[in-house]
């Protein structure tokens, strides 16, 4: 694996009243890794995204990102650092077109000047409208550039959702359960486009999954958490063999 | 398949329900559902299920803006969510609709809603036989069960309404696979005590293991129909549904899928 | 220390009348999740209605019984009539909170059409200048009236929320509109049902307020914001709060008009209520529930 | 490019022949004489609006009396709910439109309206709203304003020193509202009691919206005042006496000339009212000049029984206004009208109010009030205590 | 079927030339209203041009960016008085304007704090506090507010010989003109995308590095800024200025112009003022049938169009388009 540690996690714990959601979670990922976090619901995944990107303050232990911490920063400062994510149930602007969608995904990178603005001078506009055309294109979304995002099907949400995160331009890729609820095909489809957005921006990727056959394709190594703790760790050989996976999560098969 | 076909419970005879009046949901879907079948409907994300479901239970308003549903012969499309419940239909939403402010007893206490106190009672026991964890949790709000233990008390409360025809939206979301199992086993016994059942399910594996019949949904048309064995053996559902077909390659190199005609 | 004391009662006493008229917005923001903007207009009419009946010699009581039942009459009317159609319609929250001004307006215009806009005095079985002294404090007869009234009100919703079953179809209804249609348990009774209730609570603080701020066509406003303001301290979906939050700001106001400023005691009482929902958003206790990421 | 030059052509072309005006005598035909009034018809003011139908159902009879020189009184009537700015607008559409103006509702409408009326020259007749408005104008811009409104502060000084006169009173309160009224009351009642060894220890105001008085009464209660001036409306008057009463405080109590209305004060506060003195700038239900006109508009507008007190001022603003109209001739101008009125002396409208004149220096032509005593509640009864206190005119 | 050359060309005003003639043909008549219409009614279109401002600037707030206020009176009264004050001291109008529209966006920004922790009515109660506030202030503080007389403003001096009516209305509606199609770039912009973001999913939107404290001051502080520039109009309007003007029902008013015209919409806005001011003016004669109208039309609209007046307007847009073929 190539580059030093990107994100660092060490003993984080997170309650709410008395439920621990998290408890002692260590994890670190290194530069171009793509890490899966796999775990039955409730097992504290959104959770620890949700810490990672401000929207939670943990309970106690540190998150940094290259050797900066990103406790206590607010969600938005968190992305200026070059952390982007995705939702499990999608939180589109749903009255927005697709292009306005990844055009706030570009709104970090705006030089923001109200007189411009009021004034009509877009040149800004022009540059970033440049960028998200790659994105577009990347992610085969011509055809619903000005769709209103509330009448695309899933999977076109899903991608857009994908190419808002990706629009951030960040250093690491925060993905909550890309294939939920997507058929087989759909899955295949964008397994590649996880797999090449590593390799075309150069871009780390953290994922959690709730299907392990994508998530064990997709990631180089694996963590395994079960109610707020960590079960095991590994690549995905090792992890699918350990018998606490087999019996928590593998019960069907 | 049975000799002499049962009479319909449910009838849906080429329904149409459009969005915003213009975007086509269903485009001619029709369905026929017997005495005590559990009915599975398959298909992607989008395809129109959950439309299908509350089309039924009339939650869409004025929708189907064609076709027929019919219960026992009575037609109940294009009524109010109330008379159509009161026909005997009972929708269990995807998110459960629970009233998660409420204990569970509340919650059972609103199934029962003008049904006659005796009657309740005995369905409550029944209820709590079906699913023994619900006693347990009679006094704890709704809000604090488990996914599971909400599911189970979706259905229940829903079973004491009595209903001819229960209508489920993916029960097994967000279920651990134990749960699920046990949730799926339940759909069973209560079919067999007399209640059709129609089921919209993502898990298709799990769906085709308790189904007595199964159909797929696609952009608004059901493509496929057929029983378990038939669907489990055609080679685009197990390609694209089950992903054990040829396609679904093990290892690290992916495809890019091209959008082809099936079906 | 007796004027501390007797501030503290006026407080309470306006605290009182603000409570009634909280407890009826809550009601209706707790089914509905609108605020009701005609609730003062609604109790308007009923109190007029009573009124007029007192007048023409109908006894107290039935005046009251026959003005709660048209009251709640334009309420269940004003629902099935304005509200349903305009939420098949599809409007949103803040839709149907401005069609409960259009509400306000029309009852109003028609209010002083039908009564005119000079000012009466409410024929009410209890003085309000006969006046108990206790120690150094005044009490009068109306005070203790509506302070048990507001009392006696909240302890009948109270019970009809949370003990019968009506009440549990109510707070079903409030919270999940569709799952409570799909049990087959009848919203639109439901609702109405709440709607009506309301309104009957909002005569009843009219009946009361109006002996106290004397009647005319307008003299629920300002007790219709503070009543508001009351419902938002408390916490909008909370009953208890309602109380809470009327009596609170009565004290507050009549504490900060004799202590610090009486030309700003409003504004003082406003300061409070931020204040308090700077440090508790939903109210001292509401609770809002929380969208889940 | 090419719309650009129609445009400016077009421009052009209006500029020069545009603005075109015409009307030799606004509002005023052969057989009508329309006459303007905007008034608080609607909202939480009114009450006020009352005036202005008494107006209209007087100018009726006026109409089936003949008329003014062959021609009947049209009186349009327009809402503009106790706000200014919907009043600036009812006065520009009716500047062109009317004759004239009369009885307008409020201080702030005369204050938004005041340049508009000197600008067009459109004479308005008895407004209501404080003399001081005009008084501090220049001369010139007053020429079509004719007001017969006592001034606050005159009124007050009046009042107080009453108070000290009448009662003995050493410790004095005063209650207003929160605004140009209100503060103009007070104004006169320092000046009365300078001239007192009685003291002010009080002043206790409220907000137009407030309806809840009881920390106001409390106050008022504090100070230990032995009378009360009440410079406010009837609602918060009789709101305050009540909340004092309620905790057991009886002071002497003096109001303003807005609350003389001796039916309604005793309807709301009813046995609290007895002995409370009064000022009253016109006549009173009860006597001979106001019952006749009273019988006169009620008969018309059967609607106004029951608001007898608004329908005196109703018919006082008509009256003046035909007098004037009688005396400008046939061959009516807004200015042959403006020098009749100059030339009105000593008119009192049958006995509706004292002897007023106006003269080309003097547009102010009335400023009087009397001091009354409210009687008992039973019979609504009241007396005369002073005769006519008349004080120079502000303008 | 009309195809967009350039990304630059998708971001003009009005695209098509059919729309740009109409819209150009419009204004020129509005502008020559003075010339053509009925001269009693140029005051009151000139009031429908200034509350259409102060409408714009609640939308702005309401429909874009989803934050609610019932304080729209206050600052009113900020910018009308700082208006008031800089025109006395000799300001000349167009700069007072700017310091009117500065002080209330200042006040805004302040007010927006809140906001940044209290949703729907709750917020709306602390924005009512505000504007309670300021009136209290404005009623007892003597030196703003001009004291017992209230404030005298002078009046604008019309050039070129025209009346001063016309003057009036040609300013106002030359003001109303920057501040819409101000309004129109700004929702076209960034600024407006993260204000819609916000209203949509706040939580989205700050995971997508909007700053929702920045976004949402920034909502609160331009639309306070739009409303104080109405109000300082209005100050111009009256000549005189008393704090009575300013009570609880003129942010009513402002509140049913946005939701009558159409949430989130700028030519809503303009409709809902139009429909404050002239409703009852129209309905003037019947008097007390006033509110009762009022409040019918405002249920029937949004009976029959939850959308407002903007929404039926669409509507009517598109069947004129599709009108041969419907």
């Amino acid at each position: 694996m190539a580059g030093g540690v990107l994100l660092e996690v060490r003993d984080l714990t997170l309650r709410f009243g008395g439920i621990t959601a998290l408890g002692g979670i260590d994890l670190s990922i290194a530069e171009g890794e793509t890490l899966a976090v796999i775990g039955p619901n409730g097992s504290g995944k959104t959770s620890l995204f949700n810490c990672v990107t401000g929207l939670y303050r943990p309970t106690s232990g540190s998150i940094a990102l290259g050797g900066e911490s990103l406790l206590g920063l607010s969600p938005d400062r968190v992305t200026a650092r070059g952390v982007a994510r995705t939702f499990q149930n999608l939180r589109l602007f749903l009255h927005m077109t697709v292009l306005d969608n990844l055009m706030l995904g570009r709104h970090l990178h705006f030089r923001k000047s109200l007189l411009d603005a009021a004034l009509r001078l877009r040149g800004e506009e022009l540059r970033h409208r440049a960028r998200v055309e790659e994105i577009i294109e990347f992610l085969d979304l011509e055809a619903w550039r000005d769709s209103r995002v509330a009448g695309c099907s899933y999977g076109v949400q899903k991608r857009v959702e994908m190419g808002r995160a990706l629009a951030t331009e960040p250093r690491l890729l925060l993905l909550d359960e890309p294939v939920s609820g997507l058929t087989a095909e759909e899955k295949e489809e964008v397994s590649y486009w996880i797999n090449e957005i590593r390799g075309r921006f150069g871009v780390t990727v953290l994922l959690v999954e709730h299907d392990l056959r994508v998530a064990s394709r997709l990631s180089q190594r694996m963590v395994v958490l079960d109610r707020g703790l960590k079960l095991t760790e590994g690549t995905p050989e090792e992890v699918q063999r350990h018998p606490g996976v087999i019996r928590a999560y593998l019960g069907d098969q | 398949m049975t000799g002499s076909p049962a009479p319909a419970v449910l009838a849906v005879s080429s329904i149409e329900t459009l969005y915003l009046d213009r975007i086509y949901a269903l485009s001619g879907v029709s369905l026929e559902l017997r005495e005590r079948e559990i009915f599975a409907v398959l298909g992607p994300n989008g395809a129109g299920k959950t439309t299908l479901l509350k089309t039924i239970a009339g939650l869409l308003r004025d929708q189907p803006k064609k076709g027929t549903i019919r219960l026992d012969g009575r037609h109940i499309e294009r009524q109010q969510p109330e008379d159509v419940a009161d026909a005997g239909v009972v929708f269990v939403a995807e998110d459960r609709g629970l009233f998660r402010e409420l204990t569970v007893a509340e919650n059972l206490e609103l199934g029962m809603w003008g049904k006659p106190r005796r009657q309740a009672r005995e369905d409550l026991e029944r209820v709590h036989d079906l699913f023994p964890r619900l006693r347990e949790r009679i006094d704890q709000q709704a809000d604090s069960l488990s996914g599971g233990e909400q599911q189970m008390l979706a259905i229940g409360r829903s079973l004491l309404r009595r209903p001819r025809l229960l209508l489920l939206d993916e029960p097994s979301l967000g279920l651990t696979p134990e749960m699920s199992k046990l949730v799926f086993e339940a759909l069973v016994q209560i079919s067999q005590a007399g209640t059709t059942i129609l089921l919209v399910e993502q898990n298709a594996r799990l769906a085709l293991r308790v189904a007595t019949r199964a159909a797929i949904l696609e952009t608004g048309r059901v493509v496929l129909t057929g029983t378990p064995q038939e669907l489990s053996e055609h080679p685009d559902v197990r390609d694209v549904y089950l992903g054990i077909g040829a396609a679904a390659t093990e290892g690290k190199s992916f495809r890019l899928y091209r959008k082809r005609r099936r079906w | 220390m007796p004027s501390l004391l007797q501030y503290a009662l006026s407080g309470l006493s306006a605290g009182s009348l603000y409570a009634m008229v909280a407890l009826g917005l809550v009601l209706i923001y707790r089914s509905t999740r609108v605020l009701n903007f005609a609730h003062a207009d609604m109790a308007t009419v009923g109190t007029f209605i009573a009124f007029s009946m007192i007048r023409s010699g109908v006894p107290f009581w039935l005046a009251l019984s026959m003005a709660i039942v048209a009251g709640s009459a334009v309420a269940v009317v004003f629902y099935f009539a304005a509200l349903v159609p305009a939420q098949r319609k599809g409007a949103n929250h803040l839709g149907q909170v401005i069609l409960t001004l259009g509400l306000a307006l029309i009852l109003q215009g028609l209010t002083v059409y039908q009564w005119g806009a000079e000012p009466d005095r409410f024929p009410f079985p209890l003085s309000d200048t006969a006046v108990f002294q206790v120690g150094p404090v005044f009490v009068s007869e109306l005070s203790l009236g509506t302070l048990a009234a507001a009392a006696t009100a909240s302890l009948v919703l109270y019970l009809l929320t949370q003990k019968t079953r009506l009440g549990l179809a109510m707070r079903a209804t409030s919270e999940n509109l569709q799952a409570a249609q799909t049990l087959g348990i009848p919203t639109r009774g439901v609702l109405a049902f709440a709607w009506g209730v309301a309104a009957a609570l909002a005569v009843v603080a009219g009946v009361f307020l109006a002996p106290v701020l004397l009647l005319d066509p307008f003299f629920m406003l300002d007790a219709m914001f503070k009543g508001l303001a009351a419902a938002v301290l408390g916490g909008l979906n909370s009953l208890p709060g309602a109380v809470l939050g009327g009596l609170l700001l009565g004290v507050a106001e009549s504490l900060g008009g004799a202590y610090v400023s009486l030309e700003f005691k409003t504004s003082l009482a406003f300061i409070l209520i931020v204040a308090v929902l700077l440090v508790r958003p939903e109210g001292l206790l509401g609770k809002e529930f929380q969208e889940r990421v | 490019m090419a719309l650009r030059f129609l445009a400016a052509g077009l421009l052009t072309l209006f500029l020069l022949g545009g603005e075109a005006r015409a009307a030799p005598v606004p509002g005023v035909t052969d057989t009508e004489i329309t006459i303007g009034i905007t008034g608080p018809l609607s909202g939480p003011a009114a009450a006020w609006g009352t005036i202005a139908l008494a107006s209209e159902a007087y100018a009726s009879y006026v109409n089936q009396q003949g008329g003014v020189h062959g021609r009947k009184l049209k009186l349009v009537l327009k809402d503009d709910g106790y706000n200014p700015g919907r009043a600036v607008a009812n006065f520009n559409e009716m500047k062109d439109q009317v004759f004239a103006v009369m009885g307008t509702v409020g201080t702030a409408v005369l204050n938004a309206n005041k340049d508009l009326v000197a600008d067009a020259g459109l004479p308005l007749v008895y407004p209501l709203g404080n003399v001081q408005v005009f008084a501090k104008q220049p001369k010139e811009k007053v020429r079509t304003v004719f007001q017969a409104y006592p001034d606050y502060t005159d009124e007050t000084e009046f009042l107080s020193q009453q108070a000290v006169k009448l009662e003995g009173v050493k410790k004095l309160g005063f209650f207003g509202q929160n605004d140009d009224y209100g503060k103009g009351g007070l104004e006169g009642v320092k000046k009365g009691l300078a001239k007192t060894d009685a003291k002010l220890v009080a002043e206790v105001f409220y907000e137009v919206t407030d309806r809840e008085l009881g920390t106001q009464a409390l106050k008022m209660k504090e100070s230990g005042a032995e009378a009360v001036i009440l410079y406010a409306t009837a609602t918060h008057a009789a709101g305050l006496v009540k909340e004092m009463a309620k905790v057991g405080y009886r002071p002497k109590l003096f109001a303003a000339f807005t609350l003389y209305d001796r039916d309604t004060m005793f309807r709301l506060l009813g046995d609290l009212w007895e002995g409370a003195y009064f000022d009253a700038a016109i006549g009173l239900r009860g006597e001979p000049a106001a019952d006749k006109v009273i019988e006169i508009v009620t008969r018309i507008d059967p609607k106004l029984k029951g608001r007898e007190g608004f329908c005196v001022q109703g018919v006082a603003d008509v009256m003046m206004l035909v007098e004037g109209l009688k005396r400008a001739g046939r061959d009516l101008t807004r200015e042959k009208f403006i020098a009749a009125m100059e030339t009105i002396k000593d008119y009192d409208g049958g006995g509706l109010y004292p002897p007023f004149s106006f003269s080309p220096t003097r547009h102010h032509g009335l400023n009087a009030v009397r001091l009354m005593r409210a009687g008992k509640a039973t019979d609504a009864s009241v007396k005369q205590i002073t005769p006519w206190q008349v004080f120079p005119g502000h303008f | 079927m009309d195809l967009v050359e350039s990304y630059r060309e998708e971001l003009r005003f009005a695209r098509k030339p059919l729309g740009r003639a109409l819209l150009i043909l419009l204004l020129v008549a509005a502008a020559l209203l003075p010339w053509w219409g009925p001269r009693a009614w140029l005051t009151r279109a000139s009031l429908v041009w200034l509350f259409a401002v102060g409408v714009i600037g609640q939308n702005l707030l309401i429909g874009y960016a989803g934050l609610i206020s019932f304080g729209q009176a206050g600052f009113l009264a900020i910018g009308a008085y700082t208006f008031g004050h800089l025109r006395i001291i000799g300001v000349p109008f167009p700069l007072a304007l700017a310091g009117a529209g500065g002080a209330a966006g200042l006040a805004g920004w302040l007010v927006g704090f809140p906001s940044l922790r209290l949703k729907g009515p709750y917020l709306a109660i602390a924005t009512l506090g505000f504007g309670t506030a300021t009136y209290q202030i404005f009623a007892n503080v003597e030196w703003l507010s001009g004291g017992r007389a209230g404030l005298a403003i002078p009046p604008l001096q019309a050039p070129f010989g025209l009346l001063r009516d016309t003057w009036v209305y040609l300013v106002y509606y030359a003001i109303f003109l920057l501040f819409t199609g101000t309004a129109y770039n700004l929702i076209s912009s960034y600024l407006g995308r993260a204000w819609v973001a916000v209203r949509d999913s706040d939580i989205a939107a700050e995971s997508m590095g909007v700053s929702l404290a920045r976004t949402k001051l920034l909502a609160f502080a331009i639309s306070s800024f739009y409303t104080g520039v109405s109000g300082a109009l209005m100050a111009q309007y009256l000549g005189h200025l008393e704090p009575q003007a300013f009570n609880i029902s003129e942010s009513m008013n402002f509140f049913v112009a946005v939701i009558v015209g159409g949430l989130a919409s700028v030519e809503g806005s303009i409709f809902g003022a139009a429909f404050v001011v002239l409703v009852p003016a129209l309905l003037g004669d019947l008097r007390w049938a006033v509110p009762v109208l009022f409040g019918s039309a405002i249920l029937s609209v949004l009976i029959l169009e939850p959308l407002g007046l903007a929404g039926l307007w669409l509507k009517t847009r598109l069947y004129f388009r599709l009108w041969p073929f419907r």
